[in-house]
């Protein structure tokens, strides 16, 4: 038991708080566009420092990095309130993914854009009818020739209109049980078959998009993991979301957090004072859910299904908060404001994107309790 | 003894619950709300007498406020009500100004755009205000089936009278009962899509995590009308429960329609996150109408009052 | 919509009023014999006044009165903080039961004994393994010439050791689908085959009892109802039950509402002071539940599902108010005091007995909303 | 940065679950804390150096703490350690005498009939009286596995020092890790149950009205021992956060045990509700814990007071 850091993480958190003074970009601007490009330069500028794929191997363009450092990056993001990187899914799952199972081609072809955010990368494994039950999607892909051609609709698919490239599961195989003729492609958005669709939200913002699919073209050498593999690929990439997830998800509820302390200092009022320290006690249980993930990941390898509880976690949490913040207001909360709102309706979703919280607690129940399946 | 709608006023219900369906269709209502499309049906709800249906009784008008929750009709009508229950001899329409933002102004004044009179809320008194006479600018509205606006209202002439604080009463079970309204179209949404959105191969209605919380809906729906009907029936009828009952009315039916919104969006999944969804509209109203007119902490300290 | 009394009923109330005015007998004492003799002598007094019985018709010893007045005597008693009857499983069940499906010389035998409280009933429905699922109960009875030879276990048989006659549901026929093979028996409880072991509870006393029933005899007179029709007349029994206690209940609700608001009163905690108006909210919802739940059964005869809602929420609600009065008293919390460590302990099985939480949720979501069985 | 116990403190772990199982299975727990039987084991607690673990670390007594909530074991060692951090020069065992009652006395005071002396807590000051000094009559406690007392004591000598504030909230961290144990153990019979008990032909677990509930305890009992351990070692390591951990601590695992029990009695259904089954041992012990040194309600204000 020990929470202190070795000299060398000490070292590495005083560089990473030093730099992050010197280079931090204020405040993210409104808007999609604006907020992107700001994401994206801020992309650039760690890239160039070598501390986008702060966890790559150091021969795909990352720092080599332990998951540690990785912790520390995201907690002094949080402490300093600096923005995401843009580039995010093809950081955290596209590129672990293409390294885990691709090819040398795929390698020296897709990681190093994805750091240096040339080439944005985006989902494409949600259905409208295959929700919780991701594996009955129905997006079929068919060879033809040196190509499989591609047809279907995708949903929830993040940031599409930025991205280049694709990581999408779709079925090859339909004679198969419904896990086992499923593949992953690394599909080009660029192409006439690929039409987007922004899927405005019910807070006006269009952060997800539709992806209508009529035959699209991929060839052959963007199969990931192998044909009628990709169940197991896609679930690889989904644990490593979660687990690395847990880490950047805490350290932004830390951030929210200190956010509604500076509205609510000096509050006298019991029941919101009790509210905020139930939130800012359950976001120190999260942190150290995920502390304890990585200390099991270091050891053990593979995160284990435990994940699930800090995804659900930070459901629960990030949906109290914003509601508290929208309850502090009072009877101004009737109108739109410019954090709290947004915050709060987006919060909604928490609890059904990546896994609902239903199925988290299937999850919980089953693989790590051993209760019997519903 | 009979806690059960009246024939008359079953008749209410039904006529409110037809005329507001042809008039709101739901795709009515995002059209005028998101779109900006124009509405002009108050020379009919005119005819219908709704505008002095609190003459008939506060259980009628309980009636037709759920069916404005219900369909969510887009109508200045509530704030009217609200005006001409603090201001007996209101001509014209009215709308009711509350809560003070900075340097003066009033904020989140519903329907100030289309009142001829602003009733003004200062301290515990109470006055008329000519809309004519203010300065009205349009908020934006988290609800945006209900517009708000920001107002600026000096003077005006002093309402006294022994009916204020039932007035003040009245209003709150008046937004309780749009609450119900919310709570029941979205309860029976809900209820719908888990007979038919199947996952796994069998309907989600079939998973006790969504049945249950179905459940939990109902039954705080039915509780919250219940509640709303008593608090309505009392005010005309029992003055030494009424009061606690309207604060116990609105305290629950906000809540109510904030749970049910708030849980119909879990049973909904990625679909009722959307825009194009309908969903949002009620989840918007049901969480701006927990805030208007006290929310639910201010509500239930009143009733603490009454026994503590 | 009409919540006042009509004259007769208003007169009904004040002579109600009155009568428990100049007959309350004051506060029950403690201890299992003395609170049972303490509440057979007020149901005497009762019944002496023609009360006991209120909703009985008046050929069997009841007062022929509207559910509107029981609903009145149920409100009236929780306003003088009058005790409970203590035949109460007779004259909400028992009674009913053989009123509705037993024969002339059934009603003759039994009927005015449950009334004066010379003769207690209880109920054997329930056994060890069979608690939620109550139809796959194994008691078996079988015919050996004028009568049945009964044996098995009951469980949860409230005021066992003070009854006469048990309401015994037991399977006469195996080979029949599970409902359609029980019959509903009077089991006349002094007799060698029934032995009573009191269930201890979690608070210390022994409300309900065990029962061994070895090869115990009940004359085939006793059967109510038709061999094999066991299911129906039980559930009957049950909604009656239900819709017959959720009156009782609720003003029971309101007696502990008023007993904690003047331990409280003049509290400035604010958060005490929201757990308890929420609390005195949602009994005012219990009361009104039950209001319209009388106004149906009025109307439309049978109570329907919806009687289920006033159990769940009672238990809700009874749980809440009593972890609220344990919370109030801080510390002092850690010792048994007189009156809220019992009823706190007690509030744990509200959720349990008479149908659980989740299957009263269950029957709500499928016979109420139509939703698919699980 | 390593988040798990190290070798050392996993053997002490080990050594704790096997001695306190071979010396209190519930079937002991239960002659001594409800039928009167007598515990003659505090030399061997002694032996193993228990009492002095604070000497050790924090992350050693809470592992050790957790332990006696997962057996429930019926010894003064918790009161003792309390009585030693805020006295660290204490000599035989102790105790804390803390909540003020009627006219003087101090009310659920544990273990101190077994106490040499008594640590008085006086607003502010505390003070080390002889149990010989001191009137100590026997309380009716909820929890029947850890006996309280009424005592009075006058006088005794004051104790002073720099340690205090670190002493009280290394007692909080104790008990909550005692929570955590209680929490542990009741989650895993639930399971157990959940998996063995059957209904309508499945077994309960099945449903998720069940499994999730067990998740949910799951869920509050790692999250409850992870904040616990923070806090201990932060005790040790970091004092800029230690006092907020272990009111953090205190609070989530005071809620989590009693949310697990109660949960659980759900659960199990009848069978938990009777005084044979093991269940309201833990219960009541949850029920107690998270009331003595400070209810959730005022850990969580001092952890408000840090942000706000």
């Amino acid at each position: 038991m020990d929470l202190t850091l070795s000299p060398a993480e000490e070292e590495f958190r005083d560089t990473l708080r030093a730099w992050i003074a010197d280079n931090h970009p204020g405040k993210e601007p409104e808007g999609d566009e604006a907020s992107f490009a700001f994401r994206r330069d801020w992309q650039q500028k760690l890239n160039e420092r070598g501390w986008a794929g702060l966890t790559w191997p150091e021969e795909y363009g990352g720092a080599g990095a332990t998951q540690i450092e990785q912790a520390i990056l995201f907690e002094e993001f949080a402490r300093s309130r600096a923005p995401q990187m843009a580039n995010v899914l093809g950081l955290t799952m596209g590129g672990p993914t293409v390294i885990a199972h691709g090819t040398d081609e795929q390698k020296a072809r897709f990681l190093s854009p994805i750091l240096s955010a040339d080439e944005m990368w985006c989902q494409g494994f949600s259905e409208p009818e295959s929700g919780s039950d991701l594996a009955s999607l129905k997006t079929r892909a068919v060879l033809d020739g040196d190509a499989y051609v591609v047809t279907g609709q995708k949903v929830w698919t993040t940031f599409a209109h930025h991205s280049k490239w694709c990581m999408l599961l779709a079925r090859t195989n339909a004679e198969a049980p419904k896990h086992r003729g499923l593949t992953y492609f690394l599909m080009d958005m660029e192409q006439p078959g690929v039409e987007i669709r922004p899927l405005v939200q019910i807070t006006g913002e269009a952060e997800f998009n539709e992806l209508f699919i009529e035959e699209a073209r991929i060839p052959v050498e963007n199969v990931v993991g192998g044909v009628d593999n990709g169940w197991r690929v896609a679930i690889t990439t989904l644990m490593h979301e979660r687990a690395g997830l847990a880490f950047a998800l805490q350290a932004r509820v830390q951030v929210a957090l200190g956010e509604l302390a500076d509205e609510l200092r000096g509050t006298t009022d019991p029941l919101i004072r009790q509210r905020f320290a139930q939130v800012a006690i359950e976001a120190q249980v999260l942190r150290l859910l995920a502390f304890r993930g990585l200390t099991s990941t270091m050891k053990g390898g593979e995160p284990g299904p435990e994940g699930s509880l800090g995804k659900w976690l930070w459901a629960d949490i990030n949906q109290a908060l914003t509601t508290l913040a929208m309850d502090a207001r009072g009877p101004a909360a009737q109108l739109v404001d410019d954090t709290w709102t947004y915050r709060f309706l987006r919060a909604r979703a928490n609890s059904i994107e990546g896994g609902t919280t239903e199925i988290l607690k299937n999850i919980v129940a089953e693989r790590v309790l051993g209760l019997p399946r519903a | 003894m009979n806690f059960d709608l009246t024939e008359d006023q079953r008749e209410i219900q039904r006529t409110a619950r037809e005329w507001l369906a042809s008039r709101y269709p739901i795709a009515r209502v995002r059209e005028i709300a998101l779109d900006g499309g124009s509405d002009a049906t108050w020379d009919e709800i005119d005819e219908l007498g709704w505008p002095e249906i609190a003459d008939f009784g506060m259980v009628e008008l309980a009636v037709v406020a759920e069916q404005l929750g219900f369909s969510l009709a887009p109508t200045p009508l509530a704030s009217h009500w609200a005006a001409r229950l603090l201001h007996p001899e209101l001509e014209g329409r009215g709308t009711v100004a509350m809560w003070d933002g900075e340097d003066g102004a009033k904020l989140a004044v519903p329907a100030a755009d289309v009142a001829d009179t602003i009733i003004v809320q200062r301290g515990d008194q109470v006055f008329a205000v000519p809309a004519a006479e203010a300065s009205i600018e349009p908020a934006n509205a988290l609800d945006p089936t209900r517009p708000l606006f920001t107002v600026r209202a000096s003077g005006g002439e002093e309402i006294t009278g022994d009916h204020l604080a039932r007035a003040w009463h009245a209003i709150y079970v008046a937004a309780a009962a749009e609450s119900v309204g919310v709570a029941a179209r979205v309860t029976a949404m809900s209820v719908e899509y888990a007979k038919e959105r199947k996952q796994f191969g069998r309907p989600i209605g079939s998973y006790q995590a969504v049945s249950h919380a179905c459940a939990q809906m109902f039954l705080e729906t039915e509780g919250a009308r219940n509640v709303v009907l008593w608090a309505a029936w009392a005010l005309d009828n029992d003055p030494d429960a009424a009061f606690m009952a309207a604060n116990a009315a609105k305290a629950y039916a906000s809540d109510a329609a904030v749970n049910v919104c708030r849980s119909s969006m879990q049973v909904h999944g990625g679909i009722g996150f959307t825009w194009e969804h309908d969903l949002h509209l009620f989840f918007k109203r049901a969480e701006a109408n927990a805030r208007a007119f006290g929310d639910s902490t201010w509500h239930r300290e009143q009733v603490a009052a009454t026994y503590l």
